[in-house]
């Protein structure tokens, strides 16, 4: 059952200290910063960020980071020209990093969301990236053992949703969406719009709403 | 795909080079077959598509979720819903089709794309690619797509410069940064020559503005010559 | 998800029973919570979206790539691209959604339904699940999805006649044929009883037109009682 | 480059004996019973087919089958009330069968089309379709290792193509399709329409046409 929250507070109530938090977006495409600074506001700490940056300027993400409630980010690009606030906690060993090749990100999640115990895969082979973990040759070809990577909440950014929780998304604001909504245990969208049941065509539905527990309306400026 | 090469033509070209940026860029874009499904890395290699001619039927992919990317969007036409994955604004070409990053990485993982360009560090004899990070100490690891990229494609050609600042050789016996993967670059563009690497070593497929004993000298490696 | 179980009513009732296949549909209907996200398997199990109201928010999940749907289709509504598992033609409700195959038993595996409704075999009665093969040494093997629904939902529901056609009990201390899956069956529908499996082994819930020491007499299980 | 055939014969053109030829569809949904035709015209044969079924009555798949031209099928469900072609060269012993549970023959298809080695998969641990197969429990939970499926072709039906080669599908005929269009080298699809270049909205493409490598157009009894 999916909830239609009226606020992003609203929607984003209950997440725990301590909780792994996937958040969506590819640069600004797609990234839920409704979603981000109501949860700046309910407070949750102590977190681990699965997303594909660590936050850009001052906002969003960077902000999250800046307010002390981030343990440890799991992403495959921390470093940017604006990531100085996570840079800082870096430098300052008060972060702890992961990085994880952009498609292993998302495969690893995907993993989590299809039920798959873990899988071979040929990405960074003999790089430091899969050093200690467990190789195997498969038809001649070397693979690494990679595991999934769950969330307890995703937080993600689409275009419109219907009240069964029923998403699509826009252009390449797509990106992580649709993966981090199957990974997680609760699913919180921010969408530009809401729809009515039976506006969106079931064929071109994106993240059935199965996989979706609150939608919030959040206004963007992309249509 | 098979990269045809031409053997008739001259391997040393003494009246023109070291490339500009642009002219390596246009080297690469020659020698991608038309028809072929492109991945162009940030950077340098974005450049190459400024040189791909729109009836080549060659279509780009982005790996945060497209096929039939378009030219930058300037402008009106600019979206911050569609970007490429340098996060530069870009456009939307007839035929396109959007999916999401675990689809996009699988595509490539796959091996669907024919080729993809990519800056480099270095890159050594038999293929490996470095650059995704200089191993200073210092550094904040960043990986992005470089991994998935490297193995993800059917041929994976590099453009770089082919000594670094301080002189050294970038195209390598062995890489001496962190690798990026392995034995998985087919070809190499520099200022100075095009070479294939991998298998039987680095052959030299033409020069630019230096002989093939000249570069030879600056290079710690046995060169062959295409064709030969 | 948690099935809340009624701690205050009838065990036995003996006024009715044993249940026709369409009590025993009601019955399985009646343990669905409001808004679950659904799979009914082919045949019995069918029936059970007969007595869903469509007030209570449940959604239907075919495992060939739908959710939304509805009841069978007739006349003009019937249409060849719209089935569900069983090939029998069905209808969208508002709100539907349609993927491909991986994508569906993605959602299966991963554990994002609720409640799966299944016929059996046997089961026993730690909720090992056999429904796909009787070890017949000439039959030709063929699963389907009854191995993915086996594991796939948070609650499996059995719904199945207790006794096989020769008398021996269905619910079990020990599967006798081939399995489906292990540990897998939370709740287990008959004519005579409904029984919860697993954990701390067999628990009656309710009979119908027999007692609970009838039953233990005809089964060879241990039999605890809900609430006790 | 996705080449618009002209007629279902030379859409499947060039399929070798000995291939392993994945066949889409679930039921009749999907299925692409023209170019099936074709291939008993064309004559491959010692095939090894991937499919759900083995074959309903004597056109499509059971006439493939009983050309003799089908060496082994992998499918999750053979015998069906009509499926009398597959079950008499069972029995005679004139053809192999490998049964997957449903679930993982679209996943380890999948495997295929994304570049996986092998996958941990919870499905079937504990029974005799797991039986030989590597086990390992990751998490606490029991797993068995299952490795891809590649074909040499696959067959599919879908709604409507454009000349990329991008198609859509209609309601539960997507099924098998996109997973199989992925996992094949040389993907063929039978199209109910042939739209423009630009008529199919790049957010509702479900295969992409990178993984399509001939279309043809076959008209068909749903619209």
């Amino acid at each position: 059952m999916t909830l239609i929250a009226q606020t992003a507070l609203e929607a984003v109530e209950g997440i725990k200290d301590g909780s792994t938090v996937l958040v969506g977006g590819f640069g600004m495409a797609g990234m839920p910063v409704a979603l981000i600074d109501a949860l700046i506001e309910q407070g949750a700490t102590d977190l681990e960020v699965v997303s594909n940056n660590a936050g850009n300027g001052d906002t969003g993400l960077a902000a999250l980071l800046a307010a002390g409630r981030v343990r440890k980010v799991i992403c495959s690009f921390p470093r940017q020209s604006d990531s100085y606030v996570f840079d800082d906690l870096y430098r300052a060993g008060k972060i702890e990093l992961e990085v994880v090749p952009q498609g292993n990100l998302a495969e690893r999640m995907r993993a989590a969301g299809a039920g798959i115990g873990a899988f071979f895969c040929p990405t960074g082979v003999g790089t430091p990236l899969a050093e200690g973990k467990e190789t195997r040759t498969i038809d001649g070809r070397d693979y690494v053992l990679e595991l999934p990577i769950h969330g307890d909440v995703a937080l993600i950014g689409a275009h419109a949703g219907d009240p069964m929780g029923n998403l699509v998304y826009r252009k390449t604001a797509r990106n992580f969406g649709p993966v981090m909504a199957t990974a997680a245990a609760t699913t919180i969208a921010q969408v530009s719009h809401i729809v009515a049941l039976g506006d969106l065509d079931p064929e071109v539905v994106v993240t059935p709403g199965i996989f979706v527990d609150r939608i919030v309306h959040v206004a963007q400026e992309t249509p | 795909m098979t990269i045809t090469v031409t053997l008739d033509r001259t391997i040393e070209h003494l009246d023109r080079g070291p490339l500009t940026r642009d002219e390596m860029a246009q080297a690469v874009a020659r020698d991608i077959p038309d028809g072929s499904f492109v991945n162009l890395g940030i950077g340098q290699p974005t450049q190459v598509g400024d040189h791909l001619s729109p009836d080549s039927g060659i279509v780009l992919h982005t790996e945060n979720g497209m096929l039939g990317m378009g030219p930058a969007a300037t402008g009106d036409d600019i979206d911050t819903d569609l970007t490429n994955a340098g996060k530069v604004p870009v456009t939307e070409l007839p035929g396109a089709s959007y999916f999401h990053h675990a689809d996009s990485f699988a595509m490539m993982r796959g091996g669907h794309l024919d080729v993809c360009v990519l800056g480099a560090f270095q890159v050594s004899e038999r293929g490996d690619l470095a650059n995704w990070h200089t191993g200073a100490p210092d550094a904040i690891p960043a990986v992005g797509g470089a991994m998935d990229l490297a193995i993800g494609a059917k041929d994976v050609f590099v453009m770089m410069s082919l000594f670094a600042k301080d002189g050294a050789p970038k195209l390598v016996r062995k890489c001496t940064y962190p690798l990026t993967g392995l034995a998985c670059v087919s070809r190499v563009y520099t200022e100075h020559a095009t070479f294939l690497v991998g298998g039987s070593g680095v052959t030299v497929v033409e020069t630019f503005g230096t002989t093939v004993d000249e570069l030879a000298g600056r290079l710690d490696l046995e060169l062959g010559l295409i064709g030969s």
